[in-house]
């Protein structure tokens, strides 16, 4: 009885509650548009499609949750995809050991992200602008303006295919499949040791430090963590819809908003892995609906910007009501 | 004469997240009164006093100053209207000068602006009165000790030239020579007909201070009475709801003081210097000394936050190089901060996971205790949640200690830096806290207990260092007198 | 005509929807396409439409060795890229035959604000012969040419126009109405009466693209087919995929139209994921795209906004600066590619990437391919 | 002799030898190359790109030591262009009313992120993205590209020059030295040091939060509407397009280049005038210097990166607490 009560007002009530609310909501929608949305296949097609940006939901949590923010994702996907078309330049042969380069350039851009963030004591904001900045311009010095080469199909298999002909459903795309995996991962790690101690840093550094946690190696870490998640997505992305010179722009501040928008709170300490990924289905939900509603496309953003800010004041409101002001500390731990 | 009362709050109701925390509560304070709020932690003696600050708002109930019915919703309303209140969290921005924090939100101008200096000056003759000498108006609070941040907040205070002055624990931070600059400021206060309300968990500054005492417990009104009319015993019954024994508990039987587990020998970094120290197993040490006098900074050296630069640490015999807090924790030390919410807890978090953030954030602890042995010791600590997924940030101060303590124990350690353990917390917490102390030594930890509270240390600790500027001034007996160790802590003496 | 008349000029005043679309800029550049350029087949870049010749004697310069500086918008797309890859080599024959002595450019990343500084740079430096501008923007460039005129340096405008006709000479393909037009009469012809087309386009608010969208428009008004509607995508595979699979949910899809060829690929793979049969589709001179074309065989056509024009604004500043005649308004050749010419376009092009342009013209000059294959 | 903010002195002195340090490498480097940084058209070049990041950075300053951020603001400029430019109309007699109007409609925009910000909190990065949003729908939506014209009068505003400093820089260090005022000698500007040090301090000691911030980000969209007047004059006309060249994120970088903590409290608009010219000198280095554009990108992340870094450094070492036994500690090792 009492469960019940509690999971209702997790649902509805706390913070992060208030996606799964949304999702519903959004959901709703979709249906009275366009019930066949639910049939098998269009819903696998808009898990395949939702997949690049739960994954990187996941990988975003990490560094937010620990106090951080990582705004170097989307061009890390793009490079990732821009690196990979021109290594492998259809050859089918070189696709293990391009994902290999891959998954090393995706993890040491996280390091670095990281390392600057923790050891140099550069807030994350502009760590990892500036880290957007470069690869933005490395990768097309390296590239001459604009991607060359071309993608394998080995490469393209898990973002573009999947399991076939499974009944009623048609195909399971490989992403769908990737993206459960990387999910269970990301709310699996956030129940170990390493988990609990990333909470505890994005909430109070300094009790964290004394406490003998490695602060800065957690965090790092989920840079690192984010960097990998970027990795994913990118091969999903380009995968998905082989290499253009936009893959990936803007991505950062959509996964930023899902995140946000799965009662994550900015700073640090708050929230859980599976709202944050939910925020990222709500938003691909969100751009579904508009184009089922058929809504002017100049207008869609002035649509999605009132319902991100709606949702994130819903939530805030629900978080604040009981209590006003919640005891304060003089931590100096901040999210940075 | 029918004087108004200064305050008078009837039937105030208040709850958090649907939890009463204040029940129909009724208050009156008289001018020129002291009057002192009493109850054990989480009886709701800051929440009441933040209603009236305009912090929070109440549920339900009503609030007169000087017979003027009020309603705040904001605390510069409750400024405008004579309410003045020193808070019981530091209310102080680091980055801001002495002076700028005590005139924040009431700056003084000058044809539109702000004039600095008739701020500053008025702020020198603030401290004066005071009775302060040794602290500059254009100081950076930031880099005051915790002492002088309490002054910087009583002078806020009472820079407003309130009718009504609340005061939340004041001298929680304060040594012995400032709390008596400040007994003579409140004396002066009474004189001149402003009310007081205080709060205070100390029974000595209850009983030497105060006209009249209320008493809440679990947010409700027990009784208001004048000091006169009751004796500490009483009042501990009537706050507690049971008689509390002896003050300090027995040293428990079967404690045995055995091999040295902590020696410092020639110690010393930037701020203390010359520590040389030794606690055995089951050996309670006492840390004395005032405020500044480096007690802390002894703490944080031996735990690796500012290691000594000089001299050896050795742990059980073993020298050990301690240059971060890690090193510390895997050779078997405990640090208690003085500061819970800033340096303690990750209050956004549950009780479990602040139990087990030790054990999480060290492997080799980790491997040396089971996880699941917290909820034992968190129960044989008498913890008070509404379970250990509660978020700390909701528990009552005295609860709080107890998770961080929990958390220590879990790791098993040898040694145990305790400093201030029992600040800001109520009789009731505080008797425990002695318990656990004493249990502590006698499962055979080395204890070093650092504590403002002169009665403590005496009434605890089996030997007693007392330090003054940085340096060990001299060493005594358990059960040695106020004045030997004030003898040493002032410099008065040294041997 | 001059750029003064683009209709940029008076659509400022305007309010309505079809605010991009003016009637006679439409019925002039679909009748150009049928007119045939003065000069050399083999040169289309100096081929000119209908030119008007004007004298620039004034700025003739002795002795070569000239100063031309370039103010370029971006090379944020791989149109920019490709035609700035052609430009640079241009440039260095030119300088091999002494012609051009020093070649500045400033790059403004698609900042206006950025790139009238650049202009302003070049100007205050007083050190270039020659400026060539390619806009970022067209209405907001307007006073900074101005100003590059009036201080006596032949100026060269390329690509999107200004509303000044003060530069000494204006180069552009036919432009957006034709190119648009190209696509749209070719869906039309190409598909039955009620058949259902989906317009994909990467920006709102862009001369050049909306211009594209207003002839089709305006031809597709005249048609039987039905627009399913028409989607912003930001040129990015992904979401242009993402649309194109939503919209196959929902039914089918006979027929795409695109503004530029970005990411068509992409949505003929989501014909291909979802089983369907391949749409008419008009793309553009990509090499993806016209790989893709020939691979699947289907029915398709390239419209194209001729890269090769990246050549003609450096060979008109040294035209200028020798005192000969150009075009006042340099209206290039714009032609698409059909069915008929794709082999030869695709052969051409063997050695290029993915996203290199089918007529970039570049094939005659010396760094050919490897500038353009090993960028 | 008066006394700069509270511990800002450092800080400022420091970023303001950054800047005389990017100025001798830049001006080495081009020297080098065979040019002169500090040449007139160079210097006016300089001065010219400080103008518009200018104004933009020194409202977002005052948001950032309140500890809200607004990303906005390159849509309210790009708004604020077109409704000069459409009030204008051409006519020099409108331009009273077009400049009132523009910063009503910036100063309304600010009022609304301050509103969301402060009463229904929502993070300023969401809200301030959110409202960015909105305006991109109604731009995108209203105006199909550029509309309006300016009067050649007000087109002098971008394009005139006393001597050889452009008349719109000399406005945006007269609203820098404005601001600078306001922070240091008004309650409402000192105030904003408490918002940001501690929100709930502030509260508590009696300061109307909500104000502090409403009014911050009021003038942090005034100062984007006037950003929105040069874009207008310096095109003539107004654009919407403006929004795409993510003028905030610059905006956001000269701040922190500035010296202002992200975090609020910290910082003021002296050092961010600082920022701005080392991201408008480096452009200028760039320029002169031919780099290839995306060579650019690089090595501007790479010096925001290593200029905070820098400054990080010589924060953490300012914290540290004052020596007892220090010169002890010399002795001794
Ligand atoms: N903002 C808040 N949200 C939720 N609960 C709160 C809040 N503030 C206080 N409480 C709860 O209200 C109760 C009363 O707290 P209060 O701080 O008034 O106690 P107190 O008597 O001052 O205790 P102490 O002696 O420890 O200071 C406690 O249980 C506390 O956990
Ligand atoms: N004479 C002094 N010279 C320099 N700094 C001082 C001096 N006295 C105190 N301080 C500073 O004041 C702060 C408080 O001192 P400290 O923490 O050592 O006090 P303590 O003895 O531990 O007392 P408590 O624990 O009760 O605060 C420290 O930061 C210390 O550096
Ligand atoms: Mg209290
Ligand atoms: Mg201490």
């Amino acid at each position: 009885m009492t469960r019940v009560r509690r999971l209702g007002a997790a649902l509805l009530g706390g913070g992060t509650g208030t996606v799964f609310l949304l999702l519903v909501l959004i959901f709703a929608g979709i249906l009275a548009m366009n019930p066949a949305f639910f049939e098998g296949p269009s819903l696998m097609a808009f898990l395949k499609q939702a997949a690049p940006l739960v994954i990187l939901a996941a990988g975003q949590y990490f560094v937010i949750v620990s106090g951080n923010f990582d705004l170097s994702v989307g061009a890390l996907v793009g490079a990732q995809v821009v690196i990979a078309a021109r290594l492998i330049d259809g050859e089918e042969s070189r696709t293990l050991p391009v994902l290999l380069v891959m998954l090393a350039f995706g993890l040491a851009v996280g390091l670095v992200n990281g390392l600057i963030t923790t050891v140099l004591k550069v807030q994350s904001f502009i760590t990892t602008l500036g880290m957007l900045l470069v690869l933005y311009g490395a990768i097309r010095l390296w590239t001459g303006g604009a991607p060359t080469g071309s993608l394998s199909e080995a490469f393209r298999t898990p973002g573009r295919l999947g399991i076939e002909n499974v009944p009623l459903i048609g195909q399971i795309p490989w992403a769908l499949l990737i993206m459960l995996a990387v999910g269970a991962g990301a709310i699996l790690l956030m129940r170990t040791r390493f988990g609990r101690v990333l909470l505890a840093s994005g909430d109070n550094e300094l009790a964290a430090k004394l406490s003998g946690a490695r602060v800065d190696a957690v965090r790092t870490s989920a840079f690192v963590l984010s960097g990998l998640s970027a990795t994913i997505a990118g091969i999903l992305i380009g995968g998905f819809a082989g290499v253009s010179a936009q893959v990936g722009e803007g991505l950062e501040f959509t996964v930023i908003t899902a995140v946000v928008l799965g009662g994550v709170v900015l700073g640090g300490g708050r929230g859980t892995a599976l709202a944050a990924m939910a925020g990222a289905l709500a938003i691909e939900a969100l751009f579904t609906l508009f184009n089922q509603m058929a809504l002017p496309a100049t207008l869609r953003p002035t649509v999605q910007g009132v319902i991100i800010i709606a949702a994130v004041a819903y939530a805030a409101r629900q978080r604040s009501r009981p209590g006003a002001a919640a005891p304060k500390s003089t931590a100096t731990a901040t999210p940075s | 004469m029918t004087t108004q009362p200064a305050l008078s709050m009837r039937g105030i109701d208040k709850a958090f997240l649907g939890v009463p925390v204040l029940s129909s509560v009724d208050l009156t304070v008289e001018p020129g009164e002291v009057h002192v709020l009493v109850g054990e932690n989480g009886a709701g003696k800051s929440t009441l006093m933040k209603i009236l600050a305009g912090v929070h708002s109440a549920d339900a109930g009503t609030i007169e100053l000087g017979g003027r019915a009020v309603s705040f919703t904001h605390p510069a309303q409750a400024q405008n209207a004579g309410v003045a209140s020193v808070f019981q969290e530091f209310n102080l921005l680091p980055e801001l000068t002495v002076a700028e924090n005590v005139h924040l939100g009431r700056e003084p101008r000058r044809r539109g602006r702000i004039d600095r200096r008739a701020m500053n000056d008025a702020t020198a003759t603030g401290l004066a009165d005071l009775g302060v000498d040794d602290l500059s108006p254009t100081a950076k609070v930031g880099s005051l000790s915790v002492a002088h941040q309490q002054i910087t907040e009583i002078a806020k205070a009472l820079s407003q030239g309130a009718d009504l002055i609340c005061m939340d624990e004041p001298t929680a931070a304060l040594a012995d020579a400032e709390v008596a600059l400040l007994y003579r400021l409140i004396e002066r206060l009474r004189e001149r007909g402003v009310a007081v309300l205080y709060v205070s968990h100390r029974l000595r500054e209850i009983f030497d201070l105060c006209d009249r005492i209320t008493i809440l417990k679990d947010g409700r009104l027990v009784e208001s009475v004048a000091t006169t009319a009751i004796t500490p015993d009483q009042l501990v019954t009537k706050m507690v709801g049971r008689r509390i024994e002896a003050q300090f508990p027995p040293q428990s039987p079967d404690t045995a003081i055995a091999e040295v587990r902590l020696r410092i020998d020639g110690g010393g970094n930037d701020y203390v210097d010359g520590i040389d120290l030794e606690v055995r197993a089951g050996e309670i040490v006492g840390l004395a000394g005032l405020q500044g006098s480096g007690r802390t900074e002894i703490a944080e050296a031996v735990f690796g936050i500012t290691p000594f630069t000089r001299g050896t640490i050795a742990i059980d015999g073993r020298d050990v190089r301690i240059s971060r807090p890690r090193k510390a924790i895997a050779a078997g030390i405990a640090l208690v901060t003085e500061d819970r919410k800033a340096q303690g807890l990750a209050l956004r978090q549950s009780v479990k996971a602040n139990a087990r953030l030790v054990l999480d954030a060290n492997a080799r602890v980790h491997s040396r205790q089971r996880p699941t042995r917290i909820r034992g010791i968190l129960s044989s600590l008498d913890l008070v949640a509404r379970g250990d997924d509660q978020e700390v940030q909701f528990l009552s101060g005295g609860n709080q200690q107890k998770v961080v303590v929990a958390k220590w124990l879990a790791a098993e350690p040898g040694v145990i830096v305790l400093d201030e353990p029992t600040r800001g917390i109520d009789v009731g917490a505080k008797h425990k806290m002695y318990s656990v102390i004493r249990s502590l030594a006698a499962e055979g930890l080395a204890v070093l207990l650092i504590a403002s509270e002169l009665i403590e240390v005496i009434g605890l600790a089996d030997r007693i260092v007392v330090l003054h500027d940085g340096r060990i001034a001299g060493e005594l007996p358990g059960g040695a007198t106020e004045q030997e160790v004030m003898a040493y802590a002032t410099g008065r003496r040294s041997s | 005509d001059t750029p003064a008349e683009t209709p940029e000029a008076d659509a400022s005043t305007e309010k309505s929807g079809d605010e991009w679309f003016v009637q006679a800029e439409y019925d002039e550049q679909l009748a150009q396409r049928d007119i045939a350029p003065e000069g050399d087949p083999n040169t289309p870049w100096l081929q000119a439409i209908e030119p008007e010749w004007v004298d620039t004697t004034e700025f003739k310069r002795d002795g070569g060795g000239a100063t031309v500086c370039f103010s370029n918008a971006s090379v944020s797309n791989p149109w920019r890229v490709t035609g700035w890859i052609t430009m640079q080599e241009q440039v260095a024959v030119l300088k091999e035959a002494g012609e051009i002595g020093e070649f500045r450019s400033s790059d403004a990343g698609d900042d206006d604000d950025q790139q009238i500084s650049d202009i302003q740079a070049f100007v205050d430096s007083g050190e270039c012969d020659a400026l060539i501008i390619s806009p970022s923007t067209t209405a907001t460039l307007t006073p900074a040419v101005e100003t590059a005129c009036a201080s006596g340096i032949p100026v060269i405008v390329f690509d999107r126009g200004v509303n000044t006709d003060c530069a000494t000479t204006f180069i552009h393909p036919i432009g957006g109405y034709a190119y648009g037009a190209d696509a749209a009469e070719f869906l039309v012809e190409n598909l039955e009466p009620g058949s259902k087309v989906l317009a994909l386009r990467i920006l709102p608010g862009v001369d050049v693209l909306e211009h594209r969208w207003a002839a089709a428009q305006e031809i597709f008004g005249d048609s039987e087919l039905e627009i399913l509607g028409n989607e912003f995508t930001g040129g990015d595979a992904a979401e242009i995929k993402n649309i194109v699979t939503q919209y196959l949910q929902r039914g089918d899809v006979d027929g795409i139209w695109m503004d530029a060829g970005d990411g068509a690929v992409a949505a003929i793979e989501a014909f291909e994921d979802a089983g369907k049969p391949y749409p008419v589709m008009a793309g553009e001179d990509e090499l993806s795209f016209l790989r893709k074309w020939e691979e699947t065989g289907m029915t398709a056509i390239a419209p194209v906004y001729s890269n090769f024009q990246w050549r003609t604004p450096v060979l008109a500043a040294t035209m200028i600066l020798k005192g000969e005649q150009v075009p006042s308004e340099w209206v290039l050749p714009q032609e698409p590619i059909t069915d008929a010419d794709l082999a030869d376009y695709l052969e051409r092009n063997a050695d290029m990437p993915s996203l290199h342009y089918a007529k970039f013209g570049g094939e005659d000059l010396p760094g050919f391919p490897d500038a353009w294959r090993d960028r | 002799m008066k006394r700069l903010n509270p511990g800002n002195f450092g800080t400022t002195a420091l970023i303001y030898l950054a800047l005389a340090a990017v100025l001798a490498v830049g001006g080495i480097a081009v020297a080098m190359d065979g040019g002169n940084l500090f040449a007139t058209a160079n210097l006016v070049d300089m001065l010219t790109r400080t103008s518009l990041t200018g104004f933009l950075a020194i409202g977002m300053t005052l948001v950032i030591l309140c500890r809200s951020l607004d990303l906005s603001v390159g849509y309210v400029a790009a708004l604020s262009s077109l409704v000069a430019a459409t009030t204008m109309d051409g006519r020099a007699a409108n331009l009273p009313l077009a400049v009132g109007l523009v910063l009503l409609v910036s100063g309304l925009i600010g009022a609304a992120n301050g509103a969301i910000v402060a009463f229904l909190k929502v993070n300023p990065f969401i809200a301030t993205l959110g409202t960015g949003l909105i305006l991109k729908g109604y731009l995108d939506t209203e105006y199909k590209g550029p509309a309006g014209d300016v009067p050649a009068v007000f087109q002098q505003f971008g394009y005139t020059r006393i001597a050889f400093i452009p008349v719109s820089a000399i406005v945006m260090l007269a609203v820098a030295a404005a601001a600078i005022w306001f922070l240091r000698s008004t309650r409402t500007g000192h105030h904003m040091y408490a918002v940001g040090g501690d929100v709930d301090v502030a509260r508590m000691s009696g300061i109307r939060t909500t104000r502090v911030l409403l009014t911050a980000h009021v003038l942090c969209g005034m100062c984007a509407g006037l950003a929105g007047l040069l874009l207008a004059a310096r095109f003539g006309t107004g654009s919407a397009e403006a929004y795409t060249n993510l003028y905030e994120l610059d905006a956001i970088a000269a701040v922190v280049l500035g010296g202002t903590l992200l975090l609020g409290g910290k910082g003021g608009v002296a050092g961010t005038v600082a920022g701005v010219a080392i991201l408008a000198v480096l452009d200028t280095v760039f320029n002169v210097m031919q780099i290839d554009p995306f060579a650019k990108d690089v090595l501007r992340g790479a010096v925001i990166i290593a200029a905070v870094a820098l400054y990080a450094r010589r924060q953490l070492d300012r914290t540290a607490r004052r020596p007892r036994f220090a010169a002890l500690e010399g002795r001794a090792s």
